[in-house]
């Protein structure tokens, strides 16, 4: 029996999630009897509207008449089961009704209009607590990260709660060389052997550092282990998935987000070749969530919270890289599923917020949001746009291979031993990184700090190595680094710099989706602002041996400082993560807020555009999608991709001569048929036909609402029986006094379940589905029902066509 | 409100001349930021100032010394009561209530009358505080159990 | 009879569209016969495919067979008459079935996969194109525009070709105070009388100001009228509805475009209160279409082509404000229906390239590509935030005034006399305008002249009467600019600024609609520029004379300056703006991007929101929806309505207990049956079902397709006669000999319409009508069919449920 | 390429002491625009050149005179040819043509036959490309009467 496809598979944790501790965090929990102060869902309003207008066809235009069971409404219809994908459409008729109900009852009284008015601007409010609350939290990450950092270098003597900048922010001691170094900070080195310098004193700091590193992330997994194993990962893929409609319960629970800021620091702080910005979106995510449960708006209403879950991922990108604008892009290309105008706006407002939440705490004491802020303004050349073209190229291959080395591993650690380790995994790997990364200074520093010092161009007030040019310290005053032949300093930088490429290659690949929180666009950006950084300088060089070559000549006049070496990184660092994550618009309007002008947004666009062009011939998925796809989450993408043409008949199921479709009668079964029929299958839903001679549609009703119903029905109605007969039409024939007592359902069916015709093609059904955010369809031939599609057929269906395993799609 | 510790005027002088480069820091209001006021002393005679100071660039800054450690301090408070409260759970509770290790694992297995459910839960919960502090930690540590097994047994999610 | 709901308005233009000058414009003229160059619609392909899986359910699974008609296609089969709407699902089908079919045929040979790989990176090209000729067209606008404003005024000797500007650009003879004059440049009082002095010089000028702007307007009218009266007005409203799906021949033709572009100059330099930058967004469509002929992908198929024509709107506005980001935000919040991810990249690449042509023109001389730059960074107080709410409330009221104001003079002059004398109202306007303007130096020069000195701060270096302070000339030295009273200048300055904003307040509401090309976003922007900047010098002036009020004396120390006017110009422009049009994402970037830095979005965002909040409580709609709903266009607007709640069946035609439907039976019609049945009616499509007395739907024929069908058979086929019987079925049953060849017809039947049960909400009707891009969906109950829901009853029971008048939907 | 009269550095002086404001305009490279340079004569002594030019901005630009006159030039032939032809479509070609001014009203209300007006179309054009000409400004004609009867007549659209 090929039926089985539309079992659910989730069903076993209906149990757990009606107990569940965070309750709040779903409909289906809020509905949970146990609350007395929860109200019951929108139904039985629902409900009686559809009674209004759901006079058969033969023209009974009699009185609405309310239905008995559903005078008082049946807890948990309407809900959804863990690992469950929900009807947008259903979700979106009962908020308008809610709505609708809000709005006539504000015409009574003075307090339902003020209770309407606090509705409308619940939405807005909400916004303003996410954005306040994810800014906080974003501050208070990236204080702490900041800290833990140092933390593994040394302590600050002032106060220990200061990391290395803040210890030396007053000091007077600094020198012009080392302009980090000052008395109140101490090595660990120093504060145990009491003193800095020597090989002894070097073996002691390389041992603290790996020690502090191991403690950070032994740390981290074992919290994510015994408090909320969701808090893994980046959170991307899921939330993705999520905001397509699917139910992962607790994902975005209280836990989750204590587990996942705190293990986020110390994940960072341990030196790993991650980033922050993937949690981040999630931790708002979390928060989103969290509130929504202040508004029953929200909390009552699955298609109206991942339009607050939409805004959240915009602020989570906002508060990691200060670009508002940017997250927002990047919350409608790279994340939400359905993302109205409305949320267009309100996310914004959210990023704005957060982002100004986070100006105000000030983390890093320069006003600025991230770390990495470019000021340089200086022009580029048409011609530079062939390097800026390679780095593309180079970002395409990068991302490519990234990912399909990521998925392997991940798939490696799914299928074989790997898997069961997973605290040992996270140690091996921190202790590798961290003894490979101390001996080099680049991979030394955090990410970010990295990526910050490559990004900024050399100019007389550096002191970077990276500065180090021949006549760089000459002190020819004026602007007189415009001709710049290569240093000692400079060639050492450049060997350590490709070092640190090698290395954060490889150790970003087996790093991304170890079990603690671990995100990739730091890592990614340091990859290609390496790379940029080396191609820059290899140019500039380049420029400077070879003025009279023809190309340089036009640009590059003697004494003209004609390359910048920090805007290749920058392009670079675009072209990586565009290779990676297929952004390319929030991208590039990311880093357009990073420097603020308009004036780098060709060469951005060029480096991103060529990166997802390599990338895209290589592979056609991002790694999100990739994640996705290897975790087998329900989730249509929304590009189109060109498989075969079939048609409706050979998606739905049942197959073609393969048994008759489970369907219960609108009238004649009794209740011990109907729970019969449903203990006899798995399928989720059951279609009402009017008989059983007649194929002809009627409705659809729920597996678990029928359930629920009967249940509940048995319990508190009178004279309901197992041969008491159920009624899914409007008015019940008059029963012979001594028969048990009929059952009515109509309230539990959906009469305008959504057909289709068997000969629609599967493009358009696919459309259909993801443009309406259905559950399922049912398939119809010339006015008779065939069968059923739900979305897990259609995903199956996709991967049969791609010569995937069908099997892969696991959640319904 | 602001200490004296939380503003600097930061001023990165390069090497000009034979003068080599340096950094010079004061608390100074932001309006007295510039190099005439920070720079002390000046290394230059008097008419070559001006040049020295073009060279010369000055950064007001501010921060919170306050946040930082309220910050630093809540963190660390987090995550030690997080480690307690780890090691109480893996230490102390399971010699407290043996008799629940084991009934725990059939639970799991009887999916088949999920419709009761909800309706045990109202008996389940006791009258008193304690009894429902004791039945919401048991409720979620049951969850955490299944995310457990869902992520890292079965690996069915998060890769 | 209801029925005639169903009819086709415009059915009387299809002779005119079959034989326009502008065949190439729509794929219904592509297919003309008589252009033997164009190949036939891709229905061939389409259809095969859906014979390939259209075997009854009886099981018939033999082999695909081609339907005999269809081996040559009929041509105009599958094209849409003028003023109709698309069917989104059909055109999406056939771009998928051809791309399908050049990635099958790409195997096979090397010039095939050329012609694939030409294919997919067609859209590229044509973004490159667009972005070309948009960015070449705006930049020739903005040069002659500028020129043609200063004509009012003089002439320049060194070249007549310079503007007053350009002609005193390497003159040595200008003074600080009077920066503009240079002998080169000659007013028309100097040129005719000899003196630029005295009474009389001013009343020469003044006649020549009113004479050149006459006859501006007076040609620019005229040109309209001759030879593209689609050119006239904004654009944005019919660009709107033709993204929607709607079908206006002409309107983005060769002449509309060459006419547009020219009487654009004309009107903006009569000195009209009217902007360029709507009409700049119907430029670019213009120029977006004309290049979709190149392209077959595009030419062919009005969905891919409308995803076009998404991405020049952006283009548009990324000309009209140097906003490239601003400009596909535009889109997406304002204009665009159906916005992909892929439209997302391509437009904000076209838009890139558009700014950077434009700016490679340099039409204003500074590299900038606008002429208002914000260059000031002063920082602005909390506190400050109330008067820019109050800005924002002055917006919000503006606007929604304007669109009452100018909605009821539209209506008034639909039906009284004053629509019959277009030219004379255009002249008469002028005239006004140009008597009143010329006393007043800020209505004398053009409205972004006045914004860009509204949003100009006072610097040592401005001579602008609007910083004429006290002081501000004595020379204190140092930036001594901070304590600053009222002067003379200034006052008289805040006095002509008030007048100015009456003038431009009442004019703009007379002059939007005209039947010139007018945009409203600069006007709008100058008024509230010139609120923003009186507010702002009232609040300087009062923190310089009450600097001991507490709310002052926190930020307002003596000596500080502590208020920019310019800023509150910015932000009352955008408040204005935001009133009249509504946006607000959109509209916070392209005022970010004119300042280049996020100080100011908090501002913005604060004064845009509050002006969309009032403006929406005095009138839900923006100026866009109101013309549309004003002009009768079919459009579905995205904003969820809340509307009592009812079912489909009550939207539906035939109303119950009018009448039976018109369908058509799938066998045992003859030719001359369906021809009766179509002459009978004018529904544009008819429903075939299995039999007479079963209403079980087979499939859905279009009324044109269907005559085109018969004629073109009758004309070739033989043996076809008025008494052939019409088959839709799959295989015909065999005929006697003697009998009249049959029809068969199923391959221009539509075999999968979409079906509604009776008693889907009328909300979710909507919903599948906008997010699917329906044209007309059927409605069943218990699987029979009962009636038809056309886009055209939706909005007609949308007008009655808001209690207008149906009749007003003019369209179909 | 830059001819000498398109690059301009402006410089402005605001008012320094008793020296009123003003400003300087050369024609220096890129490289050279700064006060220094541009302002000649110096109206300061040289102990205040500094401080004076502190006060002066000095801006680059460039403008290619080139494109103006073009444009110019094109903008204005275009409006004369299209005026040309208006006046000639207005003035002359109703004396050339009495007769389809009669006939045209009549097809407007012929609508019923819609099918055939591909094929009458196909016949229609001529076979020289004189004719063919002439039958396209026809069939444009006829459809700017359509846009002109909808828009001005009966005011269906643009309102």
């Amino acid at each position: 029996m090929e039926n089985s496809a539309y079992s659910s598979d989730g069903f076993s944790s209906l149990r757990s999630s009606a107990s569940g501790e965070d309750a709040a965090e779903t409909p289906g929990a809020a509905a949970d009897p146990s609350s007395p102060d929860s109200a019951p869902p929108q139904d039985p309003d629902r409900d009686a509207g559809y009674s209004n207008y759901g006079e058969g066809s033969e023209g009974h235009n009699g009185v609405p008449k309310l239905l008995d069971l559903l005078d008082e409404p049946v807890p948990g219809v309407g809900t959804y089961e863990d690992f469950n994908t929900i009807d947008w459409v259903r979700e979106k008729s009962k908020d308008r009704d809610r709505h609708r109900e809000i709005t006539s009852k504000s015409r009574e009284s003075l307090w339902a209009l003020l209770k309407s008015v606090t509705d409308a601007f619940s939405g807005w409010l909400l916004m303003l607590l996410i954005g306040l609350m994810s800014g906080a939290l974003a501050g208070g990450i990236d204080i702490s990260a900041h800290w833990m950092t140092d933390l593994k270098e040394g302590l600050c003597l002032n106060g220990f709660w200061f990391n290395h900048e803040h210890c030396c922010w007053s000091s007077n001691e600094t020198t012009f060389q080392a302009r980090d170094r000052c008395p109140q900070w101490k090595s660990w080195a120093e504060l145990i052997i009491g003193t800095g310098e020597g090989p002894f004193a070097y073996i002691v700091s390389y041992l603290m550092y790996v020690c502090w590193a191991l403690l950070f992330s032994f740390l981290a997994v074992s919290l994510v282990r015994a408090f909320a194993p969701y808090a893994c990962g980046s959170g991307i893929p899921e939330i993705k998935t999520i905001l397509s409609g699917f139910i992962i319960r607790g994902y975005l629970g209280k836990w989750t987000l204590l587990i996942k800021t705190v293990t986020l620091v110390l994940a960072v702080s341990s030196g790993l070749s991650l980033g922050k910005e993937g949690p981040l979106v999630h931790v708002s995510c979390c928060c989103a969530n969290i509130f929504c449960h202040l508004f029953s708006k929200y909390r009552k209403n699955e298609a109206k919270r991942r339009e607050v879950l939409s805004a959240a991922a915009a602020v989570g990108v906002s508060v990691a890289f200060g670009a508002p604008i940017g997250g927002v892009l990047f919350s409608l290309e790279e994340v939400s599923y359905y993302f109205p105008l409305k949320t267009l706006w309100r996310s914004f407002s959210a990023a704005l917020v957060a982002a100004f939440t986070l100006r105000s705490i000030n983390p890093f004491g320069n006003s600025r949001l991230v770390l990495f802020y470019v000021e340089f303004h200086a022009p580029w050349h048409l011609l530079e746009l062939v390097p800026f073209t390679l780095l593309g190229v180079f970002g395409g291959l990068w991302g490519a291979f990234f990912i399909r080395a990521n998925i392997a591993w991940c798939r490696r650690r799914k299928s074989t031993r790997l898997g069961r380790y997973p605290v040992l995994e996270v140690v091996a790997v921190t202790a590798v990184t961290a003894v490979l990364a101390f001996p080099n200074d680049y991979t030394r520093i955090s990410s970010s700090a990295l990526i910050s010092e490559l990004f900024t161009d050399c100019g007389l007030l550096d002191s970077s190595k990276l500065c180090g040019y021949a006549n760089g310290s000459a002190g020819a005053g004026g602007n007189a680094l415009a001709d710049r032949p290569a240093g000692k300093g400079l060639s050492i930088a450049v060997l350590q710099l490709s070092f640190a490429l090698v290395f954060k290659m490889l150790l970003t690949v087996v790093t991304f989706g170890m079990k603690v929180p671990s995100g990739l666009f730091i890592p990614s950006m340091a990859v290609g602002a390496i790379a940029g950084r080396l191609l820059g300088v290899a140019m500039e060089q380049l420029a400077y041996y070879h003025h009279d070559w023809g190309v340089f000549s036009s640009w590059c006049s003697a004494g003209a400082d004609c390359i910048t070496p920090g805007l290749y990184a920058m392009v670079g660092a675009a072209a990586c993560l565009g290779g990676v994550t297929r952004m390319t618009v929030s991208l590039v309007v990311i880093m357009f807020e990073l420097t603020g002008g308009l004036e780098y947004i060709v060469p951005l666009m060029a480096a991103a555009m060529t990166s997802k062009w390599v990338a895209d011939a290589l592979g056609r998925e991002g790694i999100y999608e990739a994640h996705i796809r290897l975790n087998g989450y329900p989730f249509l993408e929304p590009k189109d991709e060109l498989s075969p043409e079939t048609a409706a008949r050979a998606v739905m199921r049942p197959r073609q001569g393969a048994g008759p479709l489970a369907v219960l009668t609108q009238a004649g079964m009794t209740v011990r048929d109907a729970e019969a029929l449903v203990s006899s299958t798995s399928f989720s839903g059951f279609p009402v036909v009017v008989g059983p001679d007649s194929q002809r549609l009627v409705g659809f009703v729920l597996r678990r609402d029928l359930l629920i119903s009967i249940e509940n029905a048995r319990q508190r109605q009178e004279g309901v029986t197992g041969s008491s007969p159920i009624f899914f039409t409007e008015y019940t024939p008059p029963q012979p006094p001594s028969s048990p007592a009929p059952l009515k359902l109509r309230g539990i069916m959906d009469l305008s379940p959504l057909t289709l015709s068997d000969h629609t093609p599967t493009d358009i059904v696919v459309d259909v589905f993801r443009k309406l955010g259905l559950r399922q369809c049912l398939v119809t031939h010339n006015g008779r029902l065939l069968g059923i599609i739900t979305k897990k057929d259609i995903l199956k269906h996709m991967a049969e066509m791609a010569n995937r395993d069908p099997d892969s799609i696991l959640f319904d | 409100s602001k200490s004296f510790e939380d503003v600097r005027c930061k001023c990165i002088c390069p090497p000009y001349r034979n003068i080599s480069g340096h950094i010079y820091n004061r608390n100074v209001s932001q309006k007295d930021c510039n190099c005439l006021h920070v720079v002390e002393p000046m290394p230059v005679p008097g008419h070559d100032v001006e040049a020295y100071c073009l060279l010369c660039e000055c950064k007001y800054e501010e921060r919170s010394s306050n946040t930082i450690k309220v910050t630093i301090i809540i963190y660390l408070s987090v995550v030690g009561s997080l480690l307690l409260y780890m090691l109480f759970l893996l230490l102390v509770d399971p010699l407290i209530r043996k008799q629940d290790i084991y009934t725990q694992p059939l639970q799991n297995e009887e999916d088949t009358e999920d419709m009761r459910a909800p309706v045990e839960g109202l008996q389940v919960r006791g009258s008193t505080v304690l009894e429902r502090v004791e039945g919401a930690q048991q409720r979620w540590k049951k969850q955490v159990q299944e995310q457990r097994k869902t992520v890292f047994d079965r690996h069915k999610m998060l890769s």
